[in-house]
């Protein structure tokens, strides 16, 4: 961590007063060549991600790589299980329980089945946090007071200065011709 | 050893050339001082220190002035030290996780000299014997590291074949009891026993004036010879002195008996295994009187089944009230305790010796049942004349005892199955009249110095005429000197106090019933200042001070005449009896005819009769502060803690007696009975009522024992005291009684109220008939599946059950309920006491129950006793059986599969492995056991604190503490020794172990071998042949758990004329 | 990140931006922090289950190669190594029974009360004949109550003392040479073999594991009729 | 799935699940509001001070517990489980109803779901906490429980996994992390939401922390419905898993009246049941008193009123194929056991079941009774007590007559039964009450969603 003060361009902010104003932007957005922007909403609007051109699946792995980690999870709790299970009791310290075979196989299944789940659903929900580099307490963003209400009722596209054809000005001005009903330039400062 | 008792110090003197040998047959107890720490944590060490605080520690008198020093051998659970204690041990553990606590360091605490012959960590045995009424048990007693901890049958002796019972069993704890009186005391004060010793030289001088006529002396049976000789120096000494006897539970009746028949005192001996007939006019032989456990072996050896060929004896009993022996009984009459006379008269009556000459149409006297029953009797005993035999009860009286050797005589059976001999008793008397004469000299001031050696006369004393106080009586004697193991009810009332020796604890000899001489040899020197009755009576004589060891030494002497006297005295120690001292039969003239007897008349009808009885457990008060033998059920009633006024099921609906199940404890646990107020005798008691099936109607039984003031924590203020309606002429059996029903309940605690099998395949039975018809009786509408008919893989594979696979059979055809084994696996296993009241919760912790069934006919039987109308008809006389349930050590056992941390798994030997230190106490597995063996310590019931009862544990099994699941283990800790042993054999390379080599604590007691176990590999073992037999049997052998435990079909030999009665 | 053209201000700066810092509730580090929190709390967690599980087996439990302080600075180095004493000379009972016996005072006396029979530190064995009371030696081998382990059965099957004991001959003052952990003694009874000796080797201190161990014991196990593993491990064999 | 319950077609003909009237502004105020700005009401204080008192009851007889042992219960020989396991099963069933609402819900795209689906899952929470109490507590050396662990132990030993209580281990555990993690998924956006409606410093931190820095962009919502899908996918067969483990408890035993193979799913339906009726339970109190009827509508409890409807009959029916099978099989344990119910000593109890499980709800047929906000009150606490009644009848009067006449027993519950079990309700409602305070109750961003499709509605 640095310690002197910093200010850095981090994008361009505008704000747009409806759902279906946002995605209409960030098509426009799309088709006008940006690459690094993103949109902002208080709850998950159908169609928005797609609209932004975040793919599912493997192709979009990027944008979406959870279930693949889920299943992962899944399979590595799952195997874990059975075969403790299973070496427990034929290697371990193989006993003479009630008669029953060393490998009791279909006793093994419940805990096989819970490590499943837990390994899947951890992994699902860890793995979203890391992709969303979340926790960030801190971000650019929060620097605009109005950013505020991302999580109440605003609806906000944000062109990063990363963007290829990052322009403060024009950019800007693109924002409002497309209906940004506040544009502001977001800061990264102390 | 300092601080060792004048016991010890006298030994010492005793000046013998010092011999290795002897010295080791003379154990002393600072041994135990090095019980090795594997003794369960240092017991030894603090043991030593108790010794110390016992030699004359201040704190230890504040001790002995609290009226009741804490007892252990009942668990209380008022908030005391202990819970504090507990809070402690929880709260560390939570914190520190007890598992890896780290623990203290410990000591170990060697021996100073080690005595020969010991070798730390191996028990050794030694024979000696249990004094009980005109009996000797022999014993062998097992001692680790010079504690006495087990005890059982002598095979060598007589009187115990290698069996014992429950009172011997039981003994052990008397042993430590914490209860026990610890010093002399003079009105209450410490003094010791020095200063007895001098002021009992002052009372001798002052007798010896007037040459003892003030003195007397108050003892129960003795068959001791040198104690009687020791007697009869006292007597010697003082001419006027005299000598009385009180035995409060033994009926002077077969005494007067053999006096109206032989016109003299003798003592009479059965040969059960002889007779082919036995009629029991409410005689218990199977488990009381002289004898009984002999008795019971040879019984069951004429019973005992290999196949449908065999044949057994047949038992025929005759009783007011439900003994173990009437339950074994083939076929059984419930008869007033008064009706028994004319029942035996109208028997003689049949033989062809007395026709006619007898009272005629006796036989209208009875019901015709009872009537076939006496036909079906008189010819099945004329049949077998010369085997067949007739007991007359204890309680009854002389009349029926004459009749019974009459009928004998008749019978041809004098000489083949009954003998007669000298009395075993060292003076025979009528002691009623015995008591009676003391207590009018007392009356009328003739004695100023009474020495009471045992008994508790003030307890058990009758309660009428000249003894309408006891206590008030005493009061007139100027010194009293009482001697007894407690400080009891009697002490109260005693100048002097002088704690008794255990058996185990001092020198001594007895008579076994057939006159065998027996030594006592003393296992540990007196824990306490407790002294003999032998050296008590030696403080008054010319020589003070002597004990008991050189009378003993000289008198087997005397028996074996000439010869190596140390040699011999070395056998008679080392077999614990002197062999072929039993007296010689003697030639006994009839001096009787039943004819002489006057024309028996019975009770009226409905007229209640009251009879007593000694408890079945805690026999007339003795062992009422044993936890063992309170908290065993009572064979046929399954109650403990509590005796109750007995009545059938009739004359309870006749008299309005009730019981309703408590919901807590329930059927397995707690009844709450109708409590009655009874008047009889001028005195007044109230006790709890209790139902009996197969009690006769209109007879109340009072059992013995209860009511205790001053028994100790355990034994006080338990139950009702019978005896404070017990008048003097109405010993046994009194009439013109009043009972008053009360609406008053009590809870009693009773282990098993619900007696019907529910059709399920528990116990099967058959009459001898039947059997040899149909063989595979036992598997009727079994439904036990084929042993190949499994997907499970096997695990003989595996190397399991290759070696040993043992197992055992339990023959229901010889087991009457004696309940032996159940305290002997208490002694063995360190089994904890509960107490009343969580018996009552139904937590008692019996490894080996047993459970009593009757055949009542009826399809199925609902807690209460709602359908009296079809239940009381169905109980009024209903064959029971008796079935011990241990653990059945199931090959597929439920309780392994569902235990979550693998605290019980299977051992490659086939047992059902429990593992304490693992438990962590679910209590899923006792869910899941379908024969509900596991107990579990759902408190702290182990008495962690009591110094005395560390001594007796057993260090070869774990002690279990609170929250852990047990039970049963086929006594691993016995296999596991003999296996090692085995194994060590031949250098090392080992060899098979031999069938009876490993014999588990409840085979080991029970008289009549119903339970056997062993290796079911062995093809030749005794356990394989029974369970090869048609009549073995799994218990609920649906459920497919396979237990190792089976048991044989319970088979009874009906007469035909009788049967379907 | 893009430098912006300069840090003039621009129509896009709102003047309200200057008090929005307010927005920002965290400073940049705590991005960082939160994330390094995150694993490192998982990371902790880890560590200390391991700790747990170490500490356990460590000395500070197990109390291995921990010398005691004893009543008599008793040396086995200078009894059986130097003087060569047998261990059964003290040790009575190692043959017969489950304890290998601890000697009686009097087992002492036979040879101080001649030699060294006035050394001061021996003063205790003396005053313990004298008065008769015991010496209180501190327990160095310890099993808990429900492990019934028995010397007989391993010394007669071929079990050497220093298997379990260590080399005793070289301890000045006698301390724990193993564990004692359940799974310890589950390692011999697993594989036997590998612990077995010669008959005649099994009080020799020096006796050292042949390379061809494994076969020799395999020998000896058939010979002596060792008990299986299944047999060998069944909870009862020790618990009861 | 991907584009939410949005454009469902069905939704116009449903019932309103929101009443009319608000915006996105006004939903976050309202629920945002009862956790910022307004004051901790005096009744707040007096039912959370109560619930309080009644954990520290909990916490007394646990003490108690330890030092003398679970003999101070009245647990006996053969009755070797009482209260504890029926209380444990008894929470455990009520958490299902959380998740299951949530998952299931969710995967079924029921609007409904909404607007409860939040405190649903909190009860669930705390439910299982509850439940989690009993198995560490019932056993006898609670100190040494941790021996149901698969660790590597000095001993070389591991837990026996054929034994269904180590099945349980793992399932409680892991329901309650996954529940847990649901939840706080769920709850990340509105956590986001009060973290920038948060007026005072210390609100801001500490809503901000739990907040991690959410933004709500496009692609964080993307990845977050892919997740939340995800589990609910996986909670469904869960929820579902672990009252079938639980029901393994009596059903892999032996005992006449826990070995029967309909207990899976009958324990499953019976655990909804109790679910839904503790749901119930607390949202109409919950709505009353911070005027949540616009959000949580009469629809929502109708719905709930259903589906207990539909489980009460399939318990129903699992109680009939207890009777049927025992009859049908004519093993005489089961039969003696069926004629135990009906004639034995306890018989009290199961009809008072029969009444509380199978006859009062039949009432939920007509609508009037659905409708009627007190009949449902009453209804649910009815259906609870029955739901526990008949876990004291399965694991209780079973093991009152089992195999051995000679070994039949009784059971009655001590003071200490009694405090222990109402002491976990303390736990239970002081939890909810810290919750309705300190987190949103509802969930904003999803009633934001039924905001945005309602708008269109509306178009």
């Amino acid at each position: 961590m640095s310690t002197e003060p910093r200010n850095t361009l981090y994008g361009v902010l505008g704000e747009f007063d409806s759902a279906d104003a946002l995605m209409a932007a960030a098509r426009k957005i799309r088709e006008a060549g940006y690459q690094c922007f993103d949109a902002f909403a208080p709850f998950p609007i159908p169609g928005l991600s797609e609209a932004c051109g975040l793919h599912y699946g493997l192709k979009g792995w990027r944008h979406n790589f959870v279930p693949q980690l889920a299943l992962l999870g899944g399979f590595g709790g799952g195997l874990t299980g059975f075969f403790f299970q299973y070496w427990v009791n034929v290697y371990a310290y193989p006993l003479n329980v009630a008669g029953r075979p060393l490998n009791s196989w279909p006793a093994f299944i419940p805990v096989t089945f819970e490590l499943t789940v837990l390994g899947a659903s951890t992994f699902a929900v860890f793995g979203m946090l890391a992709l969303n580099l979340l926790p960030q307490p801190h971000h650019p963003l929060f620097t605009v007071p109005r950013f505020k209400r991302a999580s109440n009722d605003g609806f906000f596209v944000c062109i990063e200065a990363t963007d290829a054809k990052f322009n403060l000005a024009a950019d800007a001005k693109f924002l409002e011709s497309i209906g940004a009903k506040f544009v502001t330039e977001v800061r990264d400062e102390d | 050893m300092d601080g060792m008792s004048d016991h010890e110090h006298k030994i010492d003197q005793d000046n013998h050339p010092p011999n290795a040998e002897e010295r080791e047959l003379r154990e002393y107890p600072l041994d135990l001082a090095a019980a090795d720490t594997k003794a369960k944590s240092g017991t030894g060490k603090q043991y030593w220190r108790s010794i110390e605080e016992l030699a004359g520690d201040p704190h230890f008198e504040d001790m002995l002035h609290r009226e009741f020093p804490r007892a252990a051998s009942e668990w209380d659970e008022s908030v005391d030290r202990r819970d504090f204690l507990k809070l402690m041990g929880a709260s560390m553990a939570l914190a520190g996780m007890a598992g890896c606590g780290r623990t203290p360091e410990q000591h170990i605490v060697p021996y100073v000299k080690q005595p020969d012959g010991l070798i730390l960590g191996k028990p050794q045995q030694y024979a000696t014997a249990m004094p009980f009424g005109a009996d000797a048990i022999g014993i062998l007693v097992e001692s680790h590291e010079g504690r006495p901890t087990k005890i059982e049958g002598n095979p060598d002796h007589p009187s115990s074949l290698g069996a014992s019972d429950s009172f011997a069993q039981a003994s052990i704890l008397d042993l430590y009891d914490p209860d026990r009186a610890k010093t002399p005391t003079y009105a209450g004060d410490i003094r010791t026993w020095a200063n007895f010793q001098e002021v009992a030289q002052g009372l001798a001088t002052s007798q010896k004036a007037v040459s003892g006529a003030g003195l007397r002396i108050l003892t129960g049976t003795i068959t001791s010879p040198v104690l009687a000789a020791q007697i009869q120096y006292v007597l010697k000494l003082f001419p006027q002195a005299k000598w009385h006897q009180w035995e409060p539970a033994v009926s002077d009746g077969s005494r007067e008996g053999a006096k109206l028949a032989f016109g003299r005192y003798l003592n009479t001996v059965y040969r059960i295994e002889k007779a082919n007939v036995i009629l029991s006019l409410d005689g218990d032989f199977l488990s009381s009187g002289p004898g009984h456990i002999r008795y019971q072996k040879e019984f069951y050896r004429r019973r005992h089944l290999s196949g449908p060929g065999d044949e057994m004896n047949r038992l025929y009993a005759v009783e007011p009230t439900p003994s173990v022996t009437g339950s074994a009984a083939d076929h059984r009459l419930p008869l007033k305790a008064s009706e028994i006379e004319a029942f035996a008269l109208a028997i003689a009556e049949k033989f062809e010796d007395y026709a006619t000459k007898l009272h005629p149409k006796l036989s209208l006297l009875f019901s015709p049942n009872a009537v076939k029953f006496i036909e079906a009797v008189a010819t099945d005993l004329q049949k077998n004349r010369g085997t067949s035999l007739v007991v007359a009860g204890e309680q009854q009286s002389a009349e029926v005892h004459a009749l019974a050797h009459a009928m004998n005589a008749a019978l041809g059976n004098v000489g083949s199955t009954v003998y007669y001999t000298e009395p075993v008793e060292a003076n025979p008397v009528n002691h009623a009249e015995s008591l009676h004469d003391l207590a009018t000299d007392i009356h009328n001031g003739k004695v100023d110095l009474l020495l009471i050696l045992g008994g508790n006369p003030v307890y058990d004393a009758p309660r009428d005429w000249a003894f309408s106080d006891f206590e008030q009586k005493l009061k007139k004697v100027h010194t009293v000197v009482h001697l007894s193991s407690h400080y009891n009810e009697t002490s109260e009332f005693s100048r002097w106090h002088i704690p008794e020796t255990h058996f185990l604890e001092s020198w001594g000899d007895a008579r076994a019933f057939d006159g065998t001489y027996s030594v006592i040899q003393p296992l540990i020197a007196p824990l306490y200042q407790a002294h003999s009755a032998f050296e008590v009576l030696a403080a008054f004589t010319d020589k003070p001070g002597v004990g008991s060891y050189d009378a003993v030494r000289e008198q087997v002497k005397a028996i074996l005449g000439g010869g190596d006297v140390e040699k011999n005295w070395r056998k008679t120690l080392n077999d614990g009896l002197i062999a072929g001292t039993a007296f010689a039969p003697v030639e006994a003239a009839a001096k009787f005819s039943p004819a002489n007897l006057p024309a028996p008349k019975t009770a009226a009808k409905e007229e209640l009769e009251f009879i007593f009885r000694p408890d079945p457990t805690i026999y007339d008060g003795r062992f009422a502060n044993n936890g063992w033998l309170q908290e065993l059920a009572k064979p046929t009633t399954k109650t403990a803690w509590d005796n109750a006024a007995l009545v059938s099921p009739a004359t309870a609906k006749r008299l309005g007696i009730g019981r309703t199940i408590a919901s807590r404890g329930g059927e397995h646990g707690q009844v709450r009975s109708s409590v009655v107020n009874i008047e009889l005798a001028g005195g007044k008691v109230t006790a709890a009522a209790w139902i009996v099936p197969g009690q006769a109607d209109d007879v109340i039984v009072l059992p013995l024992g209860y009511g205790r003031m001053k028994a100790g924590e355990t034994g006080s203020n338990k139950g009702f005291n019978a005896y404070s309606v017990r008048a003097s002429e109405a010993l046994w059996t009194a009439t013109g009684g009043k009972l008053t029903v009360t609406d008053d309940e009590y809870p009693i605690a009773c282990t098993q109220y619900h007696h019907n099998v529910e059709g399920r395949k528990i116990v099967s039975s058959a009459s001898l008939e039947e059997y040899k018809k149909n063989p595979n009786f036992a598997h009727e509408k079994d439904e036990t599946p084929p042993d190949g008919l499994t997907l499970y893989q096997d695990f003989q594979q595996l190397g399991y059950y290759k070696h040993y696979k043992w197992a055992m059979a339990i023959d229901l055809t010889k087991c009457n309920g004696c309940s032996a084994c159940v305290v002997a696996c208490q002694s063995e296993n360190n089994i904890p006491v509960v107490g009343k009241d969580q018996v009552m919760r139904g937590r008692e912790m019996h490894w080996i129950r047993i459970d009593r069934y009757y055949e009542t006919g009826l399809p199925t039987q609902t807690d209460d006793a709602k359908n009296e109308a079809v239940e009381i008809p169905a109980l009024y006389n209903p064959p029971a059986y008796f079935q011990p349930v241990p653990c059945q050590q199931c090959e597929n056992a439920p309780c392994e599969q569902v235990c979550p941390v693998g605290a019980t798994v299977h051992s490659a030997e086939g047992l059902n492995d429990m593992v304490y230190n693992r438990c962590i106490g679910t209590r899923y597995c006792s869910n899941n056991c379908p024969y509900k063996v596991r107990r579990f310590n759902f408190l702290r019931f182990q008495d962690w604190e009591t110094p005395s009862l560390k001594l007796m544990r057993n260090p070869e099994v774990t002690v279990r503490s609170r929250g852990v699941m047990e039970k049963c283990t086929y006594c691993v800790q016995r296999i596991n020794n003999v296996r090692i042993e085995s194994e060590k054999d031949n250098g090392g390379v080992g060899r098979e172990i031999r069938d009876g080599e490993i014999v588990t604590a409840c085979e080991q007691a029970c008289p009549s071998e119903a339970i056997v176990f062993g290796d079911a590999n062995d093809p030749n073992s005794r356990v394989s042949k029974l369970r090869a037999q048609q009549r073995n049997y799994n218990m609920l052998g649906e459920l497919n758990a396979r237990p190792r435990t089976t048991y044989l079909g319970a088979v009874r030999n009906l007469n035909p004329d009788l049967e379907k009665a | 990140m893009v430098e912006s053209p300069g840090c003039r201000p621009s129509k896009w700066r709102h003047p309200p931006q200057r008090i929005a810092n307010m927005a920002q509730i965290f400073h940049r580090s705590t991005n960082f922090i939160a994330r390094f929190s995150l694993f490192s709390a998982i990371f902790l967690a880890g560590l200390a289950l391991t700790g747990i599980l170490a500490l356990a087996r460590s000395p500070y439990f197990t109390r291995q190669n921990i010398f005691r302080e004893q009543p008599v600075q008793f040396s086995h180095k200078h009894h059986v190594g130097d003087d060569g004493l047998d261990c059964r000379y003290c040790h009575t009972s190692v043959e017969n029974s489950a304890t290998a016996g601890l000697p009686p005072t009097k087992t002492c006396m036979n040879c101080h009360s001649v030699l060294f029979n006035n050394v001061g530190y021996l003063e205790p064995v003396r005053e313990s004949f004298r008065t008769g009371e015991s010496i209180q030696w501190v327990k160095v081998h310890r099993l808990g109550d429900f492990a019934y382990f028995n010397h007989s059965i391993h010394v007669s099957k071929g079990v050497g003392c220093s298997t379990c004991h260590g080399a005793v001959n070289q301890m000045p003052l006698m301390f724990q040479a193993n564990t004692l952990l359940m799974q310890w003694c589950l390692d011999c009874h697993r594989n036997p073999e590998m612990a077995l000796r010669p008959l005649d080797q099994v009080y020799n201190m020096d006796w050292k594991v042949p390379e061809n161990q494994a076969e020799v014991g395999a020998k000896f196990a058939q010979e002596r009729k060792i008990r299986t593993t299944v047999e060998l491990t069944s909870c009862s064999t020790c618990h009861r | 799935m991907s584009e939410g319950p949005v454009n469902s077609p069905e939704i116009r003909r449903l019932a309103r699940v929101l009443e009319p009237g608000y915006n996105y502004a006004s939903v976050t105020d309202k629920i945002a509001s009862i956790v910022l700005t307004r004051p901790v009401s005096l009744g707040w204080l007096a039912g959370f001070s109560v619930s309080f008192t009644v954990l520290m009851v909990l916490l007394g007889s646990i003490a108690w517990l330890i030092v003398k042992g679970v003999g101070i219960w009245g647990i006996n020989i053969p009755i070797g489980w009482g209260f504890a396991i029926v209380n444990f099963v008894w929470w455990i069933g009520i958490g299902h109803a959380g998740t299951l609402i949530s998952a299931i819900l969710f995967l079924l795209n029921q609007q409904w779901r909404t607007s409860i689906n939040r405190f649903a899952e909190a009860m669930t929470l705390f439910a299982v906490a509850c439940a989690a109490v009993f198995p560490g507590i019932h056993v006898g050396r609670p100190w040494m429980a941790f021996y149901m662990f698969p660790y590597p132990s000095t001993m070389g030993v591991w837990p026996q996994f054929r034994s269904p209580l180590i099945w349980d281990v793992f399932a409680v555990s892991t329901y309650g992390t996954v529940s847990a993690l649901f939840w706080f998924v769920g709850l990340i956006p509105d956590l986001a939401t009060l973290r920038d409606r948060a007026t005072n410093k210390p609100a801001q931190i500490i809503y901000g922390m739990l907040a991690m820095g959410w933004r709500g962009s496009a692609r964080h919502w993307h990845r977050y419905q892919s997740a939340y899908l995800l589990l609910a996918g996986l909670a469904t067969p869960l929820v579902l898993s672990v009252h079938t483990v639980v029901s393994f408890d009596f059903a892999v035993g032996i005992v006449p009246g826990w070995h029967t193979t309909i207990f899976p799913p009958y324990f499953v339906a019976g655990a909804i049941y109790s679910g839904f009726a503790m749901v119930l339970t607390i949202a109409i109190p919950l709505r009353k008193a911070y005027g949540l009827q616009d959000f949580i509508t009469m629809r929502h409890l109708e719905n709930m009123a259903k589906v207990m409807l539909a489980t009460g009959l399939i318990v129903a029916y699992g109680y009939f194929m207890e009777f049927f099978l025992a009859l049908y099989s004519g093993n005489k344990f089961d039969m003696y056991l069926v004629d135990q119910r009906l004639h034995g000593p306890y018989s009290g109890y199961y009809f008072a079941l029969i009444l509380c499980n199978i006859i009062t709800p039949q009432l939920l047929w007509f609508q009037k009774v659905r409708t009627n906000v007190a009949a449902l009150f009453v209804m649910s606490l009815v259906i609870n007590l029955g739901m526990w009644l008949e876990r004291f009848v399965i694991v209780v009067i079973s093991l009152t007559r089992d195999f051995v006449p000679g070994a039949w027993g009784r059971y009655q519950a001590t003071f200490w039964d009694y405090s222990t079990f109402i002491g976990t309700m303390g736990l239970f409602v002081s939890l909810l009450f810290l919750f309705v305070r300190g987190l949103p109750a509802i969930s904003i961003a999803e009633m934001r969603e039924l905001v945005a499709h309602k708008s269109e509605g509306d178009e």
